[in-house]
């Protein structure tokens, strides 16, 4: 779908997620879905039918408790879930680095949601549906999916666009900056987003850091959503074979 | 008006009987006992369809499928399906490229089984997808890298190419021969014949092969991953190779089971053993490799990707146990069984060794699907099951239906088994 | 066989020829609009420009098609002698109503047309999209989609550009610009 | 005959071929493709100009300043201005399309005209007179509504009524030793150490963006039996046994004492170690560190005895009037002319049977009340009136209930939070239409006491009460100063607040004395050895459908209809994950499912704060506590 040109500057926008600072309150995955028109639970949802664009894990390990917000990582390198759709409903923006999703090409054939291993990928198994009246609340920049197609974190690209309208206004040039929803719903502010491009920036240096790790990096699909904590056992379980709860 | 007339008017009446369609020489049970076997089946495709139609009208919460088994009963079965419809691609490919004579015994019947499978896989395909009306998207605005699309393209075209293959049976029927034209169009086909089973083995090999890449693929999931030579990880070889073991075997039973439910011989006994050799030699083939990837992919590709192989064993009941039935059980023993003339020729031992094989490459694609979604990727997500919901058994026994009744009429009308009329004879004299 | 063949060409050329003319009318429902407003009397009589009445906001976001208030500066009473302008006033602007305008080039709800990054920095005019619009005496029929709603300005007509995804393709590959789906899709 | 019929067929196929070649097959397979984008029952999205509207959420007594994203001029999301919000605070645009909306007067849950419930109160009234069996429960207290409330209530010689103390329980324990006109409060800008007993200070105490702001000064020490949201964030988490916060508070005072017997005693009741008390208690010592004890929003307030061990352990910690722990700060101004004000009285002081008319203000969502607890303190017949905001909870129960205005439909004021060191004021204002038929709870019982004038006119009277003192700032709701004129005038003051600017009070000269703090010994009963069910962490207001999110649609919260016992318990009790079981106790009985989970104590059930849980609890000294739990397998 795309060509690239050298005009603008690339971004590669990213995110560190602090978890020594996450204490689970949920606030990212309410704003998340406030802003991207996430229907509240179909009848009869489960957690495996939910729809969390960004979903915070309880991760309980030998009694020690971390809370993990998962969202989709924006995979870089060869990207499993750009490489299987079969037409051409997600693509990685070689100019802002979002793997983006588009609901409106989509079969709903979830081959990409098989592919990905962080099960960020969400499938509309029913019509949305809100509250009646309730559709006047929803946000503009941002349409409501239909039944049948699959959906997942764009990085707020309707706060994108309207950083780059205002910019456009403002004859500024070059990668525009913005702030994801669940960025600035963090109460803990768990969360750094920015272009990891620009090395000056505060989340390119935190992704440097040594206490800085990705999930599943062993897999090497070049994540740009990292993770930091200074307790050792989750670094290390990043690391760790897979020993996930029976 | 005269023509409208000349419709409406019924040519001429006579006792309902189907006599008149019935080939010559072929005696075929009458019409009510007939009736009797088609009705249930009728009844199961109509609440087959039923649940397809809540399926399409209120979306795929009507499964238990979820965000983490996101493809579930219906893939899994699409994939058993098309692996035993391969016998009529390698069918073809050995009767009209290969020069295998005895198959030519065989072959219409295994073009009905191959349309029939694909045709029915492509209709569940059609309820699974979230958004069938878009289908089209996948040829006006295809992802080449994908595996999918290569499935989807060459299942679509090879679907064609059967329906040509199966159409000139279909006017080889004997009122439509009444037709002229019909004889010449059907004689044209028949010149056909051979290039187009070059094309469906060259469509076939691919998408029975492109289906295995579909997990050969998946570097999110180590469980499927696979390395492979080029684009195409070794999935997509295993594939191609267990689909063509299999589709004879697929073949040789279900000639068995129309034998014993018409109570007739309808090919000679060579047939089978043809049949049974062939898949043998494939099986063993396949065995061999498939334990070869299996021993690599324990070594190098999982470790590599941070994930010891035996982690993927650890959940009941997906342990090792259904690695080495797989293998051994329904791979290595009816190879086996299928490689040794004298069993071979036990009949009962062949279609015990066929049924095996079937299994095997049922379980295969089952493990593929199912346990590459079940076992977990990140250290805090689950172990999960999963257990389809009435409406996704409904609709795969809609096809299952479909099958046996499309079977049931072509095997009545058509002329199937064209050695059927001399063997009766010689039944007879004897 | 010469008779077949002369009845099947004549049944491909009755139904196609059938086919091509219905479709318009079989596929578009044409909605008049409320009121018959003339760019072209605002234009050359009023002088105005398009900006004038289709701004862009200080935040970049384009204010589309004016509310009646913005009528309300220049006609809060009629200003010429025009029956259609007496009864546009009557209807609209002293019972402060708005009048429910069809838009010809409204995207769907899941597309992103941003006016001020098109204008600003494409450098765009409005007539290389709107070509005639900005001078047209009459307000054309709105045309709509029966089945899938949408405009058919947008979806492209004979010898009207259209805004479909193509057309904004072809313009950015044309100029070797960059695009991404999310760059219009939201 | 036959010839005709197959000409017409080669017609027919001709005409096929030729529709193959026209465009309409192909528009109609590209049209229902696009129609499938476009289904008319996918609601559209909004368009309109979007503005960004100033206000202060009142949805819990943090008041925490919120930019509202307007479409138009309906609000399309709530963000914090400076700090963050809630998960709550989040949605609380919702509010107004929250199915459970009440949006009708109802009878005993039938529909009734909005004056029947006036006419039988206003007869009450008439027939009570002054012996203080009219009364109001206010479970929003330290408004402005709630000072009208209790100037109607001093008229009508009425009770005043809240569940906890406006200031909170550890402050309403030290409210005597403050100066006139004063009241104690938290200084935690200069706090060092923060030890909470039980108290959910970064769940539902304080504001969120400030409790969980990494860049806050002081550290916070859990003394918790729950693993909760709190506990896990804290730097330090004692895990005591649960209903053991007296014998921990004790124990410090003891090893602060060098009280060896009770020490002991404490330790063992807690579950902590002597040693560690002692060295906790030391470094308490250290540092300028100061404890609080406060409501929880399921458990409610604390018992009495913890308050009074927490006193002293303040008084012991040298926390009273020192900056940094607890100092006194001057109340918002009050206009004189609003005359005398009821008292306040816990709920739980009232005696049983003696209420003829109740009114409740529910008007903002919480967590559950136990009816039980309210229908205990009604004399026979009397009628409850709750002016609620939903369906369930009180309005379900009560006699008459009222569709009341709730966050964002009406002009309200925000009070001064639980952890402010000085007093503030800020306005809530109206964004949405208020729900049809919806009344203002005060405005209502105003009417009942003979005073109709608006609530928006009392504000204002307040905000002029405010300027007249000239003292503090007024901050735009950013947080940065504004110019000092705003104060000049009552007018440029009212102005700057209905564009969101809140008014914080400067520095009050008043003290507070250590006098008449309680002291040693306390009554350390042994907790019972018996499981106990305890309410884990509360999510929030129940504001919007969304809310689905945290527990439906992910485990991250825990659900309703769930227990969560300790693989050890599990294991004692022969029950395996998912078994339905019914938990009695004395007081009642509910049916849940079982979730097997190691962060759960071993004599502890865990349990979401649901009516289901109500129903096991019962009343003990001023707090709901649920009692001694038996386990059946269904």
């Amino acid at each position: 779908m795309t060509s690239q040109t050298g005009k603008t500057k690339a971004a590669r926008y990213g995110m560190v997620v602090d978890l020594d600072r996450c204490n689970g309150c949920g606030a990212c995955m309410l704003a998340c879905a406030v802003e991207n028109n996430v229907p509240p639970a179909a009848p009869g949802a489960t957690d495996r039918t939910g729809i969390t664009p960004l979903r915070v894990y309880r991760y309980e390990n030998e009694g020690r408790v971390v809370f993990v917000p998962i969202m989709c990582q924006h995979c870089e390198i060869d990207t499993p879930c750009v490489a299987v759709c079969p037409q051409q409903a997600v693509e990685l923006d070689p100019a802002t680095g979002i793997v983006g999703q588009i609901p409106q090409r989509c079969l709903g054939c979830r081959y990409c949601m098989a592919a990905c291993p962080y099960h960020a990928r969400y499938f509309n198994w029913s019509d949305p549906e809100w509250p009646a009246g309730m559709e006047r609340a929803l946000n503009p920049a941002v349409a409501p999916r239909m039944r049948g197609v699959v959906e997942k974190c764009n990085m707020c690209h309707g706060r994108w666009h309207e950083a780059r309208e205002l910019a456009a206004a403002r004859g500024e040039s070059g990668p525009v900056a913005y702030t994801p929803a669940c960025v600035e719903a963090c109460p803990a502010r768990a969360i750094t987003f920015g272009d990891l491009n620009d090395e000056a920036s505060l989340v390119a240096q935190m992704a440097r850091q040594n206490e800085a790790f990705r999930w599943l990096e062993s897999i090497g699909t070049g994540s740009k959503v990292y993770y930091r904590s200074r307790r050792e056992w989750v670094r290390e379980s990043s690391r760790k074979e897979v020993n996930g709860r029976g | 008006m005269a023509v409208a007339s000349t419709l409406l008017t019924i040519p001429e009446s006579r006792p309902v009987s189907d006599r008149g369609l019935i080939q010559r020489g072929l005696d075929r049970c009458p019409l009510p006992q007939f009736a009797l076997w088609i009705a249930p089946w009728a009844a199961l495709l109509a609440f087959g369809l039923y649940a397809a139609y809540l399926c399409l009208r209120l979306g795929l919460n009507q499964t238990n499928m979820d965000n983490r088994f996101a493809f579930g009963l219906w893939i899994f079965l699409d994939l058993t399906v098309i692996a035993l419809g391969a016998g009529a691609f390698f069918t073809g490919f050995l009767l009209y490229i290969l020069r295998v004579k005895e198959l030519r015994a065989v072959i219409q019947s295994a073009v009905v089984i191959g349309f029939i499978c694909y045709s029915g896989a492509v209709c569940i395909l059609a309820v699974d997808v979230g958004q069938p009306l878009r289908f089209w998207y996948t040829f006006w605005y295809p992802n080449v890298h994908s595996m999918l699309t290569e499935v989807t393209f060459c299942i679509t075209c090879y679907l064609f190419v059967l329906a040509i293959e199966y159409v000139p049976q279909v006017l080889r029927n004997r009122r439509l021969r009444q037709a002229p034209g019909a004889l010449v169009f059907e004689f044209e086909l028949h010149k056909l014949m051979p290039v187009l089973a070059g094309v469906g083995t060259f469509l076939s090999f691919f998408h029975q092969g492109s289906l295995g890449g579909l997990y050969g693929v998946l570097r999110g999931r180590p469980f499927a991953f696979r390395e492979g030579f080029a684009v195409w990880p070794s999935t997509f070889f295993l594939f191609v190779i267990s689909a063509a073991a299999v589709g004879p075997c697929f073949i040789a039973l279900i000639t068995a089971l129309a034998e014993k439910l018409s109570r007739k011989t309808l090919v000679g006994a060579s047939v089978y053993d043809v049949l049974g050799r062939i898949s043998g030699r494939l099986l063993i083939v396949y065995v061999l490799f498939k334990t070869i990837d299996t021993l690599i992919w324990i070594n190098r590709t999982s470790p590599s990707h941070g994930f010891p192989a035996h982690r993927f064993y650890q959940w009941i009941p997906f342990g090792t146990a259904i690695l080495l039935a797989e293998i051994v059980l329904f791979g290595l023993l009816p190879a086996l069984l299928l490689l040794r003339p004298r069993w071979r020729a036990r009949r009962g031992l062949l279609l015990t060794a066929g049924a095996l094989a079937c299994c095997g490459v049922a379980l295969n694609r089952f493990v593929l699907t199912i346990q590459t979604l079940a076992v977990p990727t990140l250290p805090f997500d689950r172990f999960l099951t999963y257990f389809p919901s009435w409406q996704e058994f409904g609709t795969f026994l809609a096809v299952i239906a479909y099958g046996v009744l499309l079977y049931s009429f072509s095997f009545r009308y058509l002329s199937l088994f064209p050695r059927e009329r001399e063997l009766a004879a010689r039944k007879e004299r004897s | 066989m010469i008779r077949g063949l002369i009845l099947f060409a004549a049944g491909a050329a009755l139904s196609s020829t059938a086919a091509w003319m219905m479709t318009p009318r079989l596929l578009y429902r044409h909605e008049a609009q409320p009121v018959n407003f003339s760019h072209q009397v605002h234009a050359e009589k009023g002088g105005m420009q398009c900006t004038d009445c289709h701004a862009l906001r200080a935040d970049g976001s384009f204010s589309g098609i004016p509310t009646i208030a913005k009528c309300a500066e220049c006609h809060s009473a009629a200003m010429g002698q025009t029956k259609a302008e007496a009864e546009f006033v009557r209807d609209y602007v002293t019972p402060n109503r708005e009048p429910q305008w069809l838009a010809y080039t409204r995207q769907p709800d899941n597309a992103w047309f941003p006016h001020g990054v098109h204008i600003q920095r494409g450098k765009l005019r409005c007539e290389q999209c709107h070509d005639g619009q900005g001078k047209s005496d009459k307000l054309p029929l709105a045309d709509v989609n029966r089945i899938s709603g949408y405009s058919r300005d947008v979806m492209g007509r004979p010898g009207h550009p259209g805004m479909r995804m193509d057309n904004c393709i072809g313009c950015h590959e044309r100029g070797g610009r960059h695009y991404a789906c999310l760059d219009c899709h939201k | 005959m036959a010839t005709v019929r197959r000409d017409f067929l080669k017609f027919a196929a001709g005409a096929g071929a030729g529709l193959v070649c026209s465009p309409l097959p192909w528009r109609l397979v590209g049209d229902s493709a696009l129609w499938s984008q476009n289904w008319s029952w996918i609601p559209k999205t909004p368009r309109g100009e979007i503005s960004y509207q100033p206000t202060a959420c009142t949805l819990c007594p943090a008041g925490c300043a919120v930019r509202a994203r307007c479409c138009g001029s309906q609000p399309v999301s709530l963000w914090g201005a400076g700090d963050p919000l809630c998960p709550a605070g989040l949605c609380g645009h919702h509010l107004a399309f929250h199915p459970a909306r009440l949006r009708e007067a109802l009878h005993g849950n039938a529909h009734c005209r909005p004056e029947q419930a006036f006419e039988a109160a206003q007869k009450i009234v008439a027939d009570a007179g002054s012996k203080g069996s009219v009364a109001v429960l206010d479970l929003r207290p330290g408004r402005t509504a709630s000072i009208l409330y209790r100037q109607h209530l001093a008229r009508l010689g009425g009770r005043y009524l809240t569940v906890s103390p406006t200031i909170g329980p550890t402050l309403a324990a030290l409210a005597h030793t403050a100066d006139r006109g004063a009241v104690p409060a938290f200084d935690l800008d200069r706090t060092s150490i923060l030890l909470s007993i039980g108290t959910p200070v970064l769940e539902a105490w304080g504001a969120p963006g400030r409790m969980l702001n990494p860049e806050r000064k002081f550290k916070l020490w859990q003394a918790e039996a729950r693993q909760s949201a709190t506990a896990l964030g804290a730097e330090r988490w004692f895990r005591i046994r649960p209903g053991a916060e007296t014998a921990f508070a004790a124990g410090l005072i003891a090893a602060i004492d060098g009280d060896r017997a009770t020490l002991r005693r404490a330790a063992t009741l807690a579950g902590i170690g002597e040693d560690e008390l002692s060295a906790a208690a030391q470094e308490l010592l250290k540092t300028t560190a100061v404890v609080v004890a406060d409501t929880h929003p399921v458990l409610g307030p604390p018992a009495q005895e913890t308050l009074r061990a927490v006193a002293c352990l303040n008084s012991r910690l040298r926390a009273i009037g020192r900056p940094g722990g607890i100092i006194a700060r001057a109340e918002t101004p009050i206009p004189s002319a609003w005359g005398p004000l009821a008292a306040e009285t816990p709920l739980s002081a009232v005696p049983d049977g003696s209420l003829q008319l109740l009114f409740i203000d529910d008007s903002t969502p919480g967590a559950p009340l136990p009816w039980k607890w309210i229908a205990a303190k009604l004399a026979p017949g009397a009628p409850v009136v709750t002016a609620s905001w939903s369906r369930h909870g009180l309005a379900r129960t009560s006699h008459y209930a009222l569709p009341a205005i709730a966050y964002l439909e009406g002009l309200q004021d925000v009070p001064t939070p639980p952890d402010a060191s000085v007093a503030r004021f800020a306005l809530s204002l109206p964004l949405v239409e208020p729900a049809a038929g919806a009344i203002e709870p005060v405005e209502w019982f105003g009417r009942l006491a003979g005073d109709a004038t608006p609530l928006a006119a009392r504000l204002k009277e307040r905000a002029a009460a405010i300027q007249a003192g000239k003292r503090g700032a007024v901050r735009s709701h950013a947080g940065e100063m504004v110019a000092p004129d705003k104060l000049a005038t009552a007018d440029t003051f009212w102005g700057a607040l209905v564009a969101g600017a809140r008014w914080t009070d400067g520095p009050s000269r008043a003290t507070l004395s250590t006098k008449g703090v309680s002291e040693p010994p306390f009554a350390l009963e042994a907790t019972p050895e018996e499981l106990t069910v305890v309410p884990t962490a509360w999510f929030g207001a129940d504001v919007s459908p969304l809310m689905t999110k945290l527990w439906v649609e992910s485990d991250l919260k825990p659900s309703v209809q769930l227990v969560y016992l300790h693989p050890e318990t599990a294991q004692r009790l022969a029950l395996a994950d998912g078994a339905i079981v019914r938990l009695e106790t004395a007081c009642g009985a509910c049916r849940v499912e079982v979730r097997v989970d190691d962060s759960v104590q071993t004599d502890a059930l865990e349990m979401a704060a649901s009516h289901a849980w109500l129903a096991l609890g019962e009343l003990k000294d001023g707090a709901w506590r649920a009692a001694a739990t038996r386990v059946v397998r269904l």
